[in-house]
């Protein structure tokens, strides 16, 4: 075989979850009223990068074979945290905004070093740190308030040149400043090498501990930069504990969608990132298309359901039946 | 442990100890605040409300130890009870079948989960996030379109609050009967054996001859008729159907099991843990709210509790 | 070759888990520039002694010295770093990870942090190229490579690492000969070059080819250590089991000529892995699976079991053609067919289940009535399975996993037993076994065929199928290439039809 | 932009103004017919689904379809970017008027700048925006818990103990109804132990907490439930808690409950926030596209029910639903629908 089509074979989730959104981006435009104009684009994509974060810091657990529940609740932390700190002059706000990275890195840090540390589940440690953090968040919002620097939002929800939506630039700097070191780094591949097969991982001598404190900590604090855009979209802080949740549940979908298996060690953040985008499509498709209120919901439902079915169709090339039981 | 023991205490692992010891202490805290929190009332009151829980947490028990998860809890809650009370509204013969056709709705929403995870292989984390989201629009249809009836039916709230035996509510029997029939499954029938050795090795079940795909279909049916049946006992509690009354039990139910010494990644744990882990969470929810703790303070002490419960138990062993 | 002197020395090293003892008070000693052998039957302690020397386990006790100096090993990391490279037993290769990446695994040449992908492959090619595996792509994700390839990137792994002692538990066990051979070069060049290494196996043709040295583990300590070639394998195998020890195979009984197939396969193909595949199997009778591994030997017995999807031709039994669709149809109906899977840990075994629960689980359906289980019933089978088999466990309601590998398999064959399957499927069930458990297993083998059961039987063992089979099929690229029957089995015949090569010449070449 | 006029507004029946100092506006005139969307958030419960089933009648209504081109509805859900997104995309695709019931009071900052440089209506209701370049349509929510607070004053002369069931925490009809309810407490002079505890407005939850507290802290000498009040009566029952005077909602149920106790002495005061508000919600946005004075904030009259004006029929309805929100009506608005005929109407369309 040649070099290609190793890398073709390797990066096939992504590459499904690029077409995937590819379409049903193209059939959104092509029916939009508005048609496919920068607005429509800047709108699409603001809405989608701040999930595509959270699925980011999703796909950062995922990899090492976690998952982690309590990611909308750093979002919403994080969010709660930036509607008090990041404003004032530019350097405050510089200042708010490494505190509050921080802060989500930290929230990360806790949930990796209980999971590895303490040895417990994923699951039920972010369920419980999920609590805490969103009763941080409560503490630090009772009520939906605050506000931010309105220049620097602006400025990141907008677009570069009139066309380019800005969001999508620091979507993208967030890959290179983050993602790309941490999955060619020794400890990144650790943390795939720790999600595929710990056992084997750890007999090669790999440092699967500090690969997956890394990449719980990275969760958390791209989670934050998720946060602080939800801060930068909305100007306030807001702990709802409803939209905690939607996104925690939001960022498996997309995650799946963007070919992360949830069993670990495989997919890639870019893959997650395309996820997240076709996801938050589905929800826009409601708004092309002319669906009775009350059926919209049962819309959306079902093609979540079938875009997640589409998976199975590669169950029909399987010829040996062992290979249903990975 | 020692051999000699008689099995049942032998089988008695340490998760399960310590879970029941933290709920006596949990009541002597709270009895610190009040001592009310040790009378009969109380006590009684909180074995009821953790019946409802307890009825969910014993589908979502069965579904972890496949090593799957059931995320389709909230809607198939609401729609065993929204449908229940619908069938209500068809007379006579509408209130006789209410209940089964309540958890009949649950058991279609378990077996489209089973088909997914099972028959299609998509990972149950996702696919009964998907049904859940199916069973929410279905339900938002069924509410826009149909003139909902929501009243419980007379059979529904004397399920939920009467008391046959005196001094016992009605919903413990229920969920006492439930519960022994998941501890006869799980430790006295070929069913159960399969589900725990699916649970651990899927592949080799399979190799066995064992028809897995089938196991895993039934597992997420009963999981969902059992989500239902909360839903319907939740009903006849509050008289009335509603949408959201199964949001509140999706993450306690996964809490309940885990906190009851059954491994998340399937394959082991036993159902007295869960009724320790539902009793557990119960009182934990019940304790906070009186307290008078504002939310976020109920939020972190809550997240701290299971994490530290957890700690002290649940730890997975270190290999070296 | 070098002055020879004491690399690294463990002693009174104990080792339990929970209530068993892995290791006693063993010791061992390790010579630069020597290949040392490590004896001694399943569940002696071999795996958990190299496992302390690697850093893999701690040890409750002992020492251990390098280069005359005290070290200890707190992670696999450490030893890494101090020299010490295992191949391990239970492979310790990452499935989603490239060849590449597999090789270069703990220590990759970086580039600003990152890691230089194109030095990596190439310190990865160069590596394969070494071990003789240049065959195998280092873009390939490890998982869909054959156990073989998987063992040979372990060794180049291993090799990659520049170690100073260089351990092989069972490092060979699945390789095909010629791997073998390839590998054995490079052993024998690294001891040239003043390594020390440990190797564990438990083929004796093998030991005696490579070892300098050789030490016996019994229960948990060493008995005996001697130069290589001063006992015989008899002696040897008589300290390894502890008792006297005869011939390893139980005598073939005459062929009965006219008995009906219970088991006939006519013109069987899957895909392009097996084409055109006819044989029969009769009552009483061991049929011997040969050839190189990976020519479709496991794919056939799938494929009868009812795994593998789309299988064309015929299946008969007893003279009634079936359609055999999963292991659920196979086991019952009127098949009675029983396959021991090819790995125990991930296909035969729920490890952390009891050992009761793993014995009846293949049976559930038998001793149940309306789904539940007859408890009686179930005990009175497993004891009769317990003692035909003199499976060692403590205890029936310890987990699996915690016996060692031949009890391991002794409870993956008696989980099938439980049923009184008429038609035996075995998959190489002598892997990694030790010579006196091999031959409880061949005699057990012969007795069900004596009971009447029909038996097929893939081993990649030559000298096994020439001792136990009646009659031997040769697979080569998924087809027949030859039968052999009675006195033709022969491991010149073997090998000849297994390389597909009918000259003599060549094959005496090879075998040499 | 609106120019800022003086009042009074159109139809001052039922654009009230909020207060004296409530500015009034006069939009561009535009020619109709006009196209208005609604964008929702949540969806899946009792009362969105009857306000979304009400704005589809209302907007079929004859009348109002003359001036309507296009009536369209998306719900996003609980997420407030997605909400945001809704608007902004009915912006670029050139409605006239849009109409939110906001996930957040104070997140549309950006979008509602957008919306005025756009020309496009903004008309808020239910969970209004905190700005005043939106039309904010609602109910008091303060008043709401003053009410309550009055109620429980007015029957409890010398103070005592009081159950408190709260709403969902940190939100702002919350806040605003619990603000109300302790302020009307204080006022009173009175000793008052409040026990709060967070129903969350659903009927399992309310029911529970209010189990609890009933078994910890009571028996109560009032309560007063912002939501699930159903649930509370159902647990005072079950507790053989004395009945007690309660200030509550509008669910169907729950005054089900107090029409049959009210003589054991379950007096209830009844009031809240129906969907119907949605109607008054399109036609100010309507009213605001034909240029006619409005005010900024349209203040809801609380259709309050209180115990001896419980009527069968009107109400309540005894045979239907607990669930769902009597008071399904602004008549001042010319809004009279009642929720069986809103709930109903695909079944009977069809
Ligand atoms: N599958 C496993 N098998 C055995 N031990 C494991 C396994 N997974 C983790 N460990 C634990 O991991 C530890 C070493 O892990 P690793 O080599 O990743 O350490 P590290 O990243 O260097 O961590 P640290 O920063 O604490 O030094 C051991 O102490 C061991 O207890
Ligand atoms: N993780 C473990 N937990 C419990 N017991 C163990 C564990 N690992 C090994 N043992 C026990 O320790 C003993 C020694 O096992 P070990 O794997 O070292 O044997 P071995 O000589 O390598 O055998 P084999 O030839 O089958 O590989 C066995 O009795 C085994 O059951
Ligand atoms: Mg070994
Ligand atoms: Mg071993």
């Amino acid at each position: 075989m040649k070099d290609w089509r190793y890398w073709l074979s390797a990066q096939q989730g992504t590459l499904t979850a690029v077409a995937i959104f590819a379409v049903m981006f193209v059939i959104y435009t092509a029916n939009h009223p508005a048609g496919f104009t920068a607005n429509v684009v800047q709108t699409a994509a603001n809405k989608g990068v701040l999930l595509a974060f959270v699925a980011m810091a999703q796909t950062l657990v995922v990899i090492t074979a976690g998952i982690d529940l309590s990611v909308g609740m750093i979002l919403l932390l994080t969010n709660c945290l930036a509607s008090w700190i990041v404003i004032g002059t530019p350097l405050e706000t510089a200042m708010g905004v490494i505190a509050v990275l921080l802060v989500g890195a930290l929230c990360g840090a806790i949930n990796g070093a209980i999971v590895i540390y303490g040895r417990l589940q994923p699951i039920v440690t972010t369920i419980a740190t999920g609590a805490v953090y969103f009763g941080v968040a409560l503490l630090l919002r009772p009520f939906p308030g605050g506000s931010v620097n309105e220049d620097l939002a602006d400025a990141l929800t907008g677009r570069l040149f009139g066309v380019i939506p800005s969001s999508l630039v620091a979507l993208a700097g967030v890959v290179l400043i983050v993602w790309i070191p941490y999955s060619r780094s020794v400890y990144g591949r650790a943390a795939y090498a720790a999600g595929s097969s710990e056992t084997a991982a750890y007999m090669s001598g790999m440092p699967i501990r500090r690969g997956k404190f890394l990449s719980y900590t990275l969760g958390g604090l791209i989670a934050a930069v998720g946060g602080l855009f939800l801060t930068f979209f909305t100007y306030t802080g807001d702990a709802a504990l409803a939209s905690g949740n939607a996104y925690t549940l939001f960022s498996i979908a997309a995650v799946v969608l963007g070919g992360v298996s949830l069993f670990g060690g495989k997919g890639s953040a870019i893959g997650a990132i395309f996820g997240a985008l076709a996801f938050r499509t589905i929800g826009d498709l409601l708004f092309v298309f002319d669906f009775d209120p009350i059926w919209q919901p049962l819309f959306q439902g079902l093609i979540l359901l079938v875009a997640v079915s589409l998976g199975a169709i590669a169950l029909v090339r399987v010829r040996n039946r062992l290979e249903w039981f990975l | 442990m020692n051999e000699r023991m008689p099995s049942f205490v032998r089988r008695l692992d340490r998760a399960v100890v310590i879970a029941f010891a933290c709920i006596v202490l949990l009541l002597i805290l709270g009895s610190l605040y009040s001592s009310s929190f040790l009378s009969p009332e109380y006590l009684l009151q909180q074995l009821k409300v953790a019946s409802f829980l307890g009825v969910i947490a014993t589908g979502m028990m069965l579904v972890i130890l496949l090593g799957q998860i059931d995320l389709s809890v909230p809607w198939a809650v609401s729609t065993g009870a929204m449908m229940a009370c619908a069938a209500a509204a068809y007379g006579d013969v509408g209130a006789a079948f209410a209940i089964p056709f309540g958890i009949l709705c649950g058991v279609a929403i378990g077996v489209v989960n089973g088909l997914g995870v099972a028959y299609l292989r998509i990972p149950s984390m996702i696919m009964t996030l998907a049904t859940n989201a199916v069973a929410q629009g279905a339900m938002v249809v069924y509410t826009g379109g149909f003139s909902p009836q929501d009243s419980a039916t007379g059979a529904m709230r004397f399920l939920a609050t009467g008391s046959m035996i005196p001094g016992i509510p009605n919903v413990v029997i229920i969920w006492a009967l439930v519960g022994a029939g998941m501890v006869f499954v799980l430790t006295r029938t070929s069913f159960g054996r399969c589900v725990y050795g699916i649970g651990n090795r899927e592949r080799a079940a399979y190799l066995s001859g064992i028809n897995t795909r089938r196991i895993v279909l039934i597992a997420f049916a009963v999981a969902g008729g059992l989500s239902a049946l909360g839903g319907i006992l939740l009903a006849g509690y509050a008289s009335k159907a509603a949408q959201s009354m199964g949001d509140a039990y999706l993450l306690p139910a996964i809490a309940a099991v885990v906190l009851g010494g059954t491994s998340i990644i399937g394959g082991r744990g036993s159902y007295l843990g869960t009724i320790a882990g539902v009793i557990l969470i119960t009182l934990l929810q019940s304790i906070l709210s009186v307290m008078q703790m504002p939310e976020a303070g109920r939020q972190i002490i809550y997240g701290l509790v299971i994490i530290v419960m957890l700690l002290l138990y649940g730890r997975t062993a270190a290999e070296r | 070759m070098q002055q020879s002197y004491d690399l690294f020395r463990m002693e009174g090293i104990s080792k339990r888990y929970g209530g068993v003892r892995a290791l006693e008070q063993a010791s061992l000693t390790l010579k630069a520039g020597r290949i040392h052998a490590l004896l001694g039957e399943n569940g002696a302690g071999k795996s958990t002694l190299i496992k302390i020397m690697s850093g893999v386990v701690s040890p409750d006790q002992g020492t251990m010295l390098m280069d005359g100096q005290p070290v200890t090993f707190p992670s696999p990391a450490a030893a890494n770093d101090a020299g010490v490279v295992c191949v391990f037993q239970e492979l310790s290769l990452i499935p989603e990870l490239s060849v590449a990446d597999n090789i270069m695994v703990s220590r990759p040449p970086t580039r600003f942090g990152m890691i230089d992908r194109r030095a990596q492959r190439q310190i990865a090619e160069e590596a394969l190229a070494r071990t003789g595996a240049s065959d195998i792509h280092p873009l390939a994700l490890v998982k869909d490579l054959p156990l073989s390839r998987r063992q040979m990137v372990e060794i180049a792994k291993a090799l990659a690492r520049k170690p100073r002692i260089l351990i092989l538990d069972e490092a060979t066990s699945a390789l095909t000969a010629g791997d073998v051979r390839k590998v054995f070069e490079v052993l024998k060049r690294l001891r040239s070059e003043g390594l020390a290494l440990l190797y564990i196996s438990h083929r004796m043709n093998e030991i005696a080819e490579l070892a300098d040295d050789c030490t016996v583990f019994r229960n948990g300590s060493n008995v005996a250590s001697y130069p290589a070639g001063t006992k015989s394998d008899e002696d040897v195998i008589e300290m390894m089991i502890g008792r006297e020890y005869h011939s390893a195979y139980p005598p073939k009984p005459e062929p009965v000529p006219d008995k009906k197939p219970v088991l006939d396969v006519q013109n069987l193909s899957w895909g392009d892995r097996l084409h055109d595949i006819s044989f029969s199997l009769k009552a009483g009778e061991i049929v011997g699976l040969g050839g190189l591994d990976g020519q479709g030997q496991r794919d056939l017995l799938l494929a009868l079991f009812g795994v593998l999807r789309d299988v064309k031709g015929t299946v008969l039994v007893d003279g009634e053609p079936v359609r055999i669709e999963s292991p659920t149809q196979a086991r019952d109906h009127g098949i009675g067919m029983a396959l021991i899977p090819e790995d125990r840990k991930t296909e035969g075994l729920m490890l952390p289940m009891t050992v009761r629960e793993n014995l009846s689980f293949a049976a559930l359906d038998q001793l149940a009535k309306n789904g539940v289980i007859d408890g009686k019933k179930e005990q009175t089978l497993i004891d009769r399975m317990m003692k035909l088999l003199s499976i060692k466990a403590g205890n029936l309601d310890v987990p699996v996993g915690t016996l060692s590998g031949g009890n391991q398999q002794k409870v993956v064959i008696a989980k099938w037993l439980m049923r009184s399957p008429r038609i035996v499927l075995l998959n190489d069930p002598t892997r990694g076994i030790d010579v006196g458990t091999k031959q409880e297993i061949y005699q057990l083998l012969r007795r069900l065929a004596d009971e009447g059961a029909a038996i097929l039987f893939y081993s990649t063992d030559y000298a096994e199928l020439i001792g136990c089979c009646d009659k031997v099929l040769v697979l080569y690229d998924g087809a027949v290439k030859r039968q052999l029957v009675g006195s033709e089995i022969t491991e010149h015949a073997l090998l000849a039809s297994a390389l597909n090569l009918p000259e003599a010449e060549r094959v005496q070449e090879l075998a040499s | 932009e609106p120019e800022v006029v003086s009042g009074p507004s159109a139809d001052p029946e039922c654009f009230a103004p909020w207060s004296a100092e409530t500015k009034f506006y006069k939009f561009p005139k535009k020619d109709g017919p006009f196209r208005i969307a609604l964008a929702n958030g949540y969806i899946a419960n009792t009362w969105r689904i009857q306000m979304v089933q009400t704005a589809k009648a209302y907007a079929a209504q004859p009348d109002v379809a003359a001036k309507l081109k296009e009536f369209k509805v998306v719900s996003t859900g609980e997420d407030v970017p997605a909400q945001i997104s809704a608007i902004n995309n009915f912006i670029d695709s050139g409605y006239d008027a849009i109409i939110v019931n906001a996930q957040n009071p104070t997140a549309f900052a950006p979008v509602i700048k957008r919306a005025k440089q756009a020309g496009v209506v903004l008309v808020a209701f239910d969970n209004i925006l905190d700005t005043e370049d939106a039309i904010n349509v609602n109910v008091d929510q303060k008043g709401l818990g003053e009410l309550w607070g009055d109620w429980l004053v007015k029957y409890l002369p010398n103070g005592g103990k009081v159950l408190e069931v709260r709403g969902v925490a940190g939100t702002s009809v919350d806040t605003d109804r619990h603000t109300g309810l302790h302020e009307k407490l204080q006022a009173s002079g009175k000793e008052f132990k409040v026990t709060e505890v967070m129903g969350k407005w659903d009927d399992g939850v309310a029911q529970k907490v209010a189990a609890d507290a009933i078994a910890t802290n009571g028996p109560f000498d009032g309560i007063t439930a912002q939501g699930g009040d159903t649930g509370v009566v159902q647990a005072m029952i079950d507790a053989k808690h004395p009945f007690v005077p309660f200030g509550g909602e509008t669910e169907n149920g729950f005054r089900k409950l107090c029409a049959k106790h009210s003589a054991d002495g379950l007096k209830c005061t009844s009031a809240g926030s129906g969907p119907a508000q949605v109607a008054v919600a399109i036609k100010t946005a309507i009213a605001a596209l034909e240029g006619q004075v409005i005010p900024q904030e349209v203040k809801l009259p609380l259709a309050i029910t209180s115990d001896g004006e419980f009527k069968e029929g009107q109400d309540f309805f005894p045979t239907e639903s607990d669930n769902f929100f009597v008071g399904n009506s602004f008549p001042t608005c010319g809004i009279n629908f009642t929720a069986q005929e809103i709930m109903g109407q695909t079944k009977e369309n069809q």
